[in-house]
């Protein structure tokens, strides 16, 4: 064959549409500039994309299609963590390298060796977002707001684990799920709580709506978010309500490093609206199997796993590094809104607060 | 003769509608009893409490000796009552035959687990063509229900009803909607079965055949009992004359 | 204080689910078909109110012109997809109803594109305070809509000759004919109501969240169906009562038993117990 | 066969399985249950839970049905006092009640992480088909044969008319309750059958959407036909994979396939080819 | 007054009326009776516009009315009595009467269900109780009440004793008696022979959807045993 191909499975419809399509364009971005720049091995890259509507039951064919049709070298997942965790199953079995690009599930990689993960685990997220309120920020007593599904759950949970190392006081936690976009009844509460300050977590959908109805009903306290924030449509829905909202995500705004400046620029001009955080892991998930195949010199699995598990490789969302799970170990940039647009506001580089798991 | 049916003081009321209060009546083995009234009286309400298909604030009702009104539907039908419906409900989905048919099975389908037990609906699909050659309605037997006209549909009822071998069959105005020679002929079969040994009670106001073939008549009247008795008499009573009786009726009785 | 507060935000929330539901109730009581499609005319009414606002500036102008479009739109649905169906068995119209609604959703995507669209300037977004609550205008319209519009209807229902010709079409439909009564008419005046109310839903919901997505019918596609069935299915009343009190059980469930049992559970457990009790529901037609 | 074949092959045959039970309380007893998934459910998550717990897989299979069937007459029990719309959507109700639970469950049931690194069924990807493949045939014969005897004739009758099903001596309850205990049982089979195929079982597996999904594929091969609804299952199941090239429209497609059978094939495949097997027949008869 | 020419009407493939001519002249009951089946009612329905013609013409003051729907008919002043009643049952009884009147000017409304109530007092003390709830006699009343509303010249009755008991039945025939007296066109299906030929000017005998017999009632009084063995048909097939 005279072209590369790499697997590619996000939901294109259904109700995590919008996040396909930030995570596609981010892999097709990756996959035009290898290409641009020659390829590898002599050879173009082939981005063969699938839509798996998040759904699991959709990602097992999906797998095998993309393992014994399309015969692809790696895989690379640009869904949700239920998608994620049962394609991994498969391509694992087939022994094919397969990349997570923002998946959380902490069991995604221990489906086995060559299962790789490129974005944070939600617990690692939770201990930094403990970190920033109770160390950098100073705030004690704090109300959680949690989204009820895999993501959420999790996030809440590495949150809650560090909490006590940095005097955090949990006085309350809500949950609210995924449909959810009226909060008043949780709103009332939290104003009775009148804690110093917020952990919510969401997504943009979700994470406006919320923000504007805190700020509306009078609560002013610091709200920190995640990378389910990180993107431009939350500052849109959250108004005005959005300035100097925190949150711990992957991309820096602001960075001067050129690997993440220049995805930034060329995100937007490929795909005609500003990248996100899901849009940049994508965009990592692809840079890693291109360099790794690289290395590798061949097309052979098993020399591509040893590539990948080798990984030094400076991107978009950072320096790329694996543990022996397949989790990446990576800082963690916090971001804030400032006069409509995200900017930095700190970087969280504790390698012991956030090392994940190892087995 | 010994009493078959027993009913003793049924009270109905649907919200402020006293469809039937404090009624009682026996029903004698063999019998032909009619039940007759005025339009709104409570007598199909009488049939449907009997069956079980309402479930009266009041009743003791024994067939046989032993106390039903406590049973569901099903289980009455098995101790051998069987009902027409005044407004027909046949199963529209069905065939004439089929639905006779499954009447006539009744015993195969009484425990869900042994109605797992056979395929064959042969025999009791050929029975359910007899029981439909009985009333009339034969040619119709491998027809779909709907669109039919309100008289096979009536008739239906009937057949279907018999199908259950039942010990007393009550019948809610099986001749409505019969032009006379058809009533008169589906009367004529009704009093056949009857003398075969089949106890029956049967609600209509056709006086006609009513007077014809009523061995016994109740009277009721806003929900309570007005009158009892051989036909002849109680078409004398006054007050039954007053609630109901019209010129027909006098022509009939006179 | 808490108390009032959540009271009053369960009323919001069941506000909404009466003005969505209440068209549901309508199809239901004269067509006996639910109407799942209902959810996509409601999203549908979302983003045309917020193209309309956003292009012209005027809110004023944005929710009638959604109304009216979407209830033209339900017209159409009336005529090309359940005219056609009306005397097959209900799930039939069911399925088909869930076939379009997925389909509407699709177009959304396909069209408007999967990230949703919010307003330049949301309107009606200035808090009012009073006795320490603080509300949004949009509340308060919300709430005052959804009693004024389902007043009106009620009004339109019992005491106009409309509402009579409605009641007897339901019956009746083939009799009503021979009485003078269009019942074309009718269902079309019916569908266009409904489907203008779902639109008007949709715009209020899309100013709370600042927020209009391919999948906003979502939540209401089947909480609707609980609320329709609990206020005892086409009963207009019976659905405002019915709404309000979910509302409130929400409104308090989420945070009282959130950490047990998510919104939906909690409401769906709300609609088994009382079915359970009252196999009518709250509010049976007879 | 390829293991992209095998693996679309094993999930049409558990989809049958599924189905197959879903008719037999909607087709067959003309009760309509739009919370289907939740018996798959039930029946996923106790497979999962006794094959982590080291339980062989046969055994777990068998609890898987047990489990569901038993709830599923707990269910049913509703159909006994509400009807037509209202059970609709109480069943929908018990889906999502069943949703709202297991979400909620952490340590038990895995929560919204559901439950991950479930043992393989030991009999490999063909063998694993082939053991869906006998038990699908026997859950399609097995329904077959339940329509063709007197128990699908008193169903029949249940689905018809309930008062007059009464008045022919039908005990109308017992039958829902069968027709609920043997359709959730056979959806608990799916239920185990899935978790071993997938390996990996998350809440939102069960929700409404599969609900949906199964009622349109029992609808849109035609309700109450065993053959019409294989066809519908298979169809259904397999369309999505056809047109993944064109994914941007997969659904929309889905949307208004479902829309399109109902308006203009109300009975379903079934209903469609019966029809056009008459059209042959009378111009045949005709020449 | 009405005429219907050749007529075949009936329902999808099915013919239930083959070529039906049939004529009711201006101010006579004309009686259409037949076994069960035979196609009384489809006649009617297909007179009040709700069953397909296939084939022939409905003349209505000499105009062809054929391809007119129910509306049209019932403004025209054909008034209908549907077999089985077919009340708006959960609208209570005045609410039945305004419909009946719905296609005439609002302001005769009042005045007609005046009219109505004198001549069915009972209708009166029944005034506000849901029409579903009514006792069957009340509910025959009220069907030929609510038709009456409508202001016809031409009255459809389907089945008018159906149900009801000897008293009702003599009340409802007294009534027809009454509006003939005052110059009204009826057509009248009927199970009672003998009834109907009581009042009947005009019988029509329908068989299998065909017309068996004609004449007046005076004939036909005279013929019974012709008449009685086409109604026993059913029983010979
Ligand atoms: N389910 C019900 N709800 C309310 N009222 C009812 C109900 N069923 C019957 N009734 C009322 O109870 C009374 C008795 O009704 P029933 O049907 O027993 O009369 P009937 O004697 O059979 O009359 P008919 O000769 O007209 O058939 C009537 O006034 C009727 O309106
Ligand atoms: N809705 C319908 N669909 C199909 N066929 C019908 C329908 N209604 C009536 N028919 C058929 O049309 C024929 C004539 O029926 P119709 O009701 O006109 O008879 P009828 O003379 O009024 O009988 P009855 O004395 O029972 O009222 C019958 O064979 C009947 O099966
Ligand atoms: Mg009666
Ligand atoms: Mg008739």
């Amino acid at each position: 064959t005279d072209t590369i191909k790499i697997g590619f499975h996000a939901p294109l419809t259904g109700f995590a549409a919008s996040d396909g399509k930030s995570s596609t364009e981010g892999a097709k971005l990756a996959v035009n500039q290898v290409n641009a720049a020659g390829g590898v091995l002599g050879k173009q890259l082939e981005l063969v994309i699938y839509d798996d509507q998040a759904k699991p039951a959709q990602s097992i064919p999906i797998a095998n299609k993309l393992i014994g049709q399309d015969k692809v070298v790696v895989g690379i997942s640009g869904s949700y963590s239920g998608a994620t965790r049962s394609a991994a199953g498969v391509f694992q079995e087939a022994k094919i390298p397969y990349i997570s690009a923002y998946a959380i599930h902490p069991d995604i990689t221990r489906a086995g060796e060559y299962v790789f993960r490129t974005s944070f685990l939600g617990e690692v997220q939770g201990r930094a977002g403990a970190k920033l309120l109770g160390d950098m920020m100073g705030k004690k007593k704090v109300v959680i707001i949690t989204l009820q599904n895999d993501f959420g759950k999790s996030l809440a949970a590495g949150f809650k684990e560090k909490a006590a190392d940095y005097g955090i006081n949990i006085v309350n936690e809500y949950q609210y799920s995924i449909k959810d976009r009226q909060f008043g009844s949780i709103v009332a509460k939290v104003r009775a709580d009148n804690p110093d300050a917020i952990y919510a977590s969401g997504y943009y959908f979700t994470a406006g709506p919320l923000v504007s109805q805190l700020r509306a009903a009078g609560v002013t306290c610091p709200i920190i978010g995640q990378e389910g924030y990180d993107s431009q449509k939350f500052i849109e829905i959250a108004g005005s309500a959005a300035e100097g909202i925190i949150i711990t995500t992957s991309l820096d705004r602001d960075s001067k490093v050129p690997e993440t400046a220049d995805f930034i620029a060329a995100f937007e001009k490929q795909a005609g609206f500003k990248s996100d955080m899901v849009a940049a892991s994508g965009h990592t998930a692809v840079m890693v199997a291109a360099d790794a195949i690289k290395r590798a010199g061949s097309t052979d699995p098993a020399k591509v796993l040893a590539a990948i598990q080798a990984t030094d490789l400076k991107v978009s969302t950072g320096t790329i590094k694996f543990n022996a799970l397949g989790e990446v170990m990576k800082a963690v940039q916090v971001q804030v809104v400032k006069d409509g647009n995200w900017h930095h506001y700190d970087v969280i580089d504790d390698p012991a607060l956030l090392a994940p798991p190892a087995e | 003769m010994s009493e078959l049916l027993t009913v003793q003081d049924v009270t109905m009321h649907f919200g402020g509608v006293h469809a039937l209060t404090d009624v009682s009546f026996e029903v004698q083995d063999g019998e032909f009893l009619c039940l007759i009234g005025p339009n709104g009286a409570g007598k199909t309400t009488m049939l449907k409490a009997i069956v079980g298909a309402i479930r009266p604030q009041k009743a003791r009702i024994q067939l046989d000796g032993r106390e039903i009104s406590g049973l569901p539907t099903h289980r009455r039908i098995h101790l051998g009552l069987a009902l027409t419906h005044q407004i027909v409900r046949p199963f529209r989905s069905m065939t004439l035959k089929d639905n006779v048919a499954l009447a006539v099975g009744h015993r195969r389908i009484r425990r869900v687990w042994t109605a797992l037990g056979g395929l064959d609906r042969n025999k009791e699909r050929a029975e359910a063509l007899k029981l439909l050659e009985m009333v009339d309605i034969h040619t119709y037997a491998d027809q779909a229900v709907a669109g039919q006209p309100l008289g096979v549909l009536k008739r239906l009822e009937v057949a279907r009803a018999l199908a259950l071998q039942p010990r007393l069959l009550l019948l809610d105005e099986p001749l409505a909607g019969l032009n006379h020679v058809e009533a008169a002929h589906l009367a004529d079969t009704i009093v056949r079965i009857n003398r075969e040994g089949l106890t029956i009670v049967m609600i209509e106001h056709n006086l006609g055949e009513v007077l014809r073939v009523g061995h016994r008549l109740v009277v009721l009247d806003n929900g309570r009992k007005i009158a009892e008795g051989l036909p002849r008499d109680v078409m004398q009573m006054s007050n039954v004359r007053a609630a109901y009786v019209g010129k027909e009726a006098n022509d009939a009785a006179a | 204080m808490l108390y009032l507060e959540l009271l009053i935000q369960g009323l919001i929330y069941g506000s909404m689910y009466a003005i969505i539901a209440v068209g549901l109730t309508l199809v239901y009581g004269l067509l006996r078909i639910l109407h799942v499609a209902h959810a996509g005319l409601f999203a549908l009414g979302g983003y045309m109110g917020l193209l309309i606002t956003n292009s012209t500036g005027s809110l004023i102008l944005g929710m009638p012109l959604a109304a009216a479009l979407v209830g033209v739109v339900g017209m159409a649905i009336y005529r090309i997809c359940y005219q056609p169906i009306l005397d097959q068995p209900p799930y039939v119209a069911l399925i088909a109803s869930i076939g379009l609604f997925i389909a509407m959703e699709e177009m959304f995507r396909l069209i408007f594109g999967p990230f949703g669209l919010t307003y330049t300037d949301a309107p009606l977004q200035s808090v009012v305070q009073f006795a320490g609550i603080y509300l949004r205008t949009v509340d308060l319209a919300i709430v005052a809509g959804s009693v004024s519009l389902l007043g009106a209807l009620s009004w339109l229902s019992q005491k106009t000759r409309i509402g009579l010709a409605w009641r007897a079409t339901v019956d009746d439909p083939q009799i009503a004919e021979s009485f003078g009564i269009s019942v074309l008419n009718v269902r079309y005046l019916n569908f266009f109501i409904g489907s203008a109310l779902a639109a008007v839903a949709g715009v209020f919901i899309s100013l709370l969240s600042n927020l209009v997505e391919p999948t906003m019918g979502g939540v209401p596609s089947y909480k609707a169906l609980a609320i329709i069935v609990l206020g005892g299915l086409g009963n207009v009343a019976g659905t405002l009562i019915a709404s309000l009190v979910l509302g409130v059980v929400e409104a308090f469930g989420t945070i009282y038993i959130g950490d047990i049992l998510d919104r939906d559970a909690i409401a769906f457990a709300f609609l088994i117990i009382v079915l359970m009790i009252r196999p009518e529901g709250l509010f049976a037609r007879r | 066969m390829g293991i992209y074949e095998l693996s679309l092959a094993t999930v049409v045959g558990i989809n049958i399985i599924l189905a197959v039970g879903l008719n037999l309380i909607t087709g067959f007893c003309g009760q309509i249950s739009l919370g289907h998934a939740a018996f798959y459910g039930i029946g996923a998550y106790t497979a999962a839970l006794m094959a982590k717990a080291g339980m062989p897989g046969p055994v777990n299979l068998v609890a898987a049905m047990v489990m569901a069937g038993a709830v599923g007459v707990l269910v049913g029990m509703t159909s006994l006092r509400v009807r037509e719309d209202f059970l609709a959507i109480t069943t929908m109700g018990v889906g999502f009640l069943f949703l709202g639970i297991v979400r909620q469950q952490e340590s038990l049931l895995g929560g919204e992480l559901g439950i991950s690194s479930i043992p393989s069924f030991g009999v490999g990807k063909m063998g694993f088909f082939v053991l869906v493949l006998v038990l699908a045939v026997l859950a399609v014969a097995f329904s077959l044969y339940i329509k063709r005897s007197w128990m699908g004739f008193a169903f029949e009758a249940v689905a018809d008319d309930e008062d007059t099903a009464r008045v022919i001596s039908v005990d109308v309850p017992a039958y829902k309750l069968a027709a609920f205990a043997l359709g959730t049982a056979l959806a608990g089979l799916a239920g185990g059958l899935y978790c071993y195929f997938a390996r990996f079982i998350v809440p939102d597996d069960f929700g409404f959407i599969t609900s949906i999904s199964v009622l349109s594929m029992v609808a849109v091969g035609g309700i109450g036909s065993v053959f019409g609804v294989i066809v519908g299952t298979a169809l259904l199941t397999l369309i999505p994979e056809f047109f993944r090239f064109i994914s941007d429209y997969k659904l929309l497609v889905y949307g208004a396939l479902l829309f399109g059978v109902m308006r203009f094939a109300p009975d379903g495949l079934a209903g469609l080819t019966a029809l056009a097997f008459k059209r042959v027949q009378r111009k045949g008869g005709a020449v | 007054m009405l005429r219907l020419e050749s007529l075949s009407c009936g329902y999808g493939q099915m013919r239930a009326v083959h070529a039906l001519d049939l004529e009711a002249r201006t101010g006579r009951i004309t009686a259409l009776l037949g076994a069960n089946g035979a196609g009384k009612s489809s006649t009617i329905m297909c007179i009040a516009g709700h069953v397909d013609v296939f084939e022939g013409r409905v003349l209505y003051k000499e105009a062809a009315i054929t391809g007119w729907n129910p509306m049209q008919r019932v403004k025209a002043g054909i008034g209908l009595v549907p077999e089985g009643r077919r009340l708006f049952s959960s609208l209570s009884v005045r609410e039945n009467l305004v419909i009946g009147g719905y296609c005439r000017a609002k302001a005769d409304t009042a005045a007609g269900v005046d009219q109505v109530v004198q001549m069915f007092p009972r209708l009166g003390e029944r005034f506000h109780q849901r029409a579903g709830s009514l006792s069957g006699g009340e509910q025959q009343m009220l069907s030929i009440g609510r038709a009456l509303m409508s202001q016809p010249e031409l009255l459809l009755i389907d089945e008018l004793s159906l149900g009801l008991m000897p008293k009702a039945i003599d009340i409802c025939y007294a009534v027809i008696a009454d509006l003939k007296a005052k110059g009204m066109t009826i057509v009248l299906v009927e199970q009672s022979t003998q009834r109907a030929l009581e009042v009947a000017d005009d019988v029509t005998v329908l068989e299998s959807g065909a017309v068996v017999w004609r004449g007046s009632a005076q004939d036909a009084r005279e013929s019974t045993e012709m008449i009685d063995a086409s109604l026993g048909l059913t029983r010979n097939v």
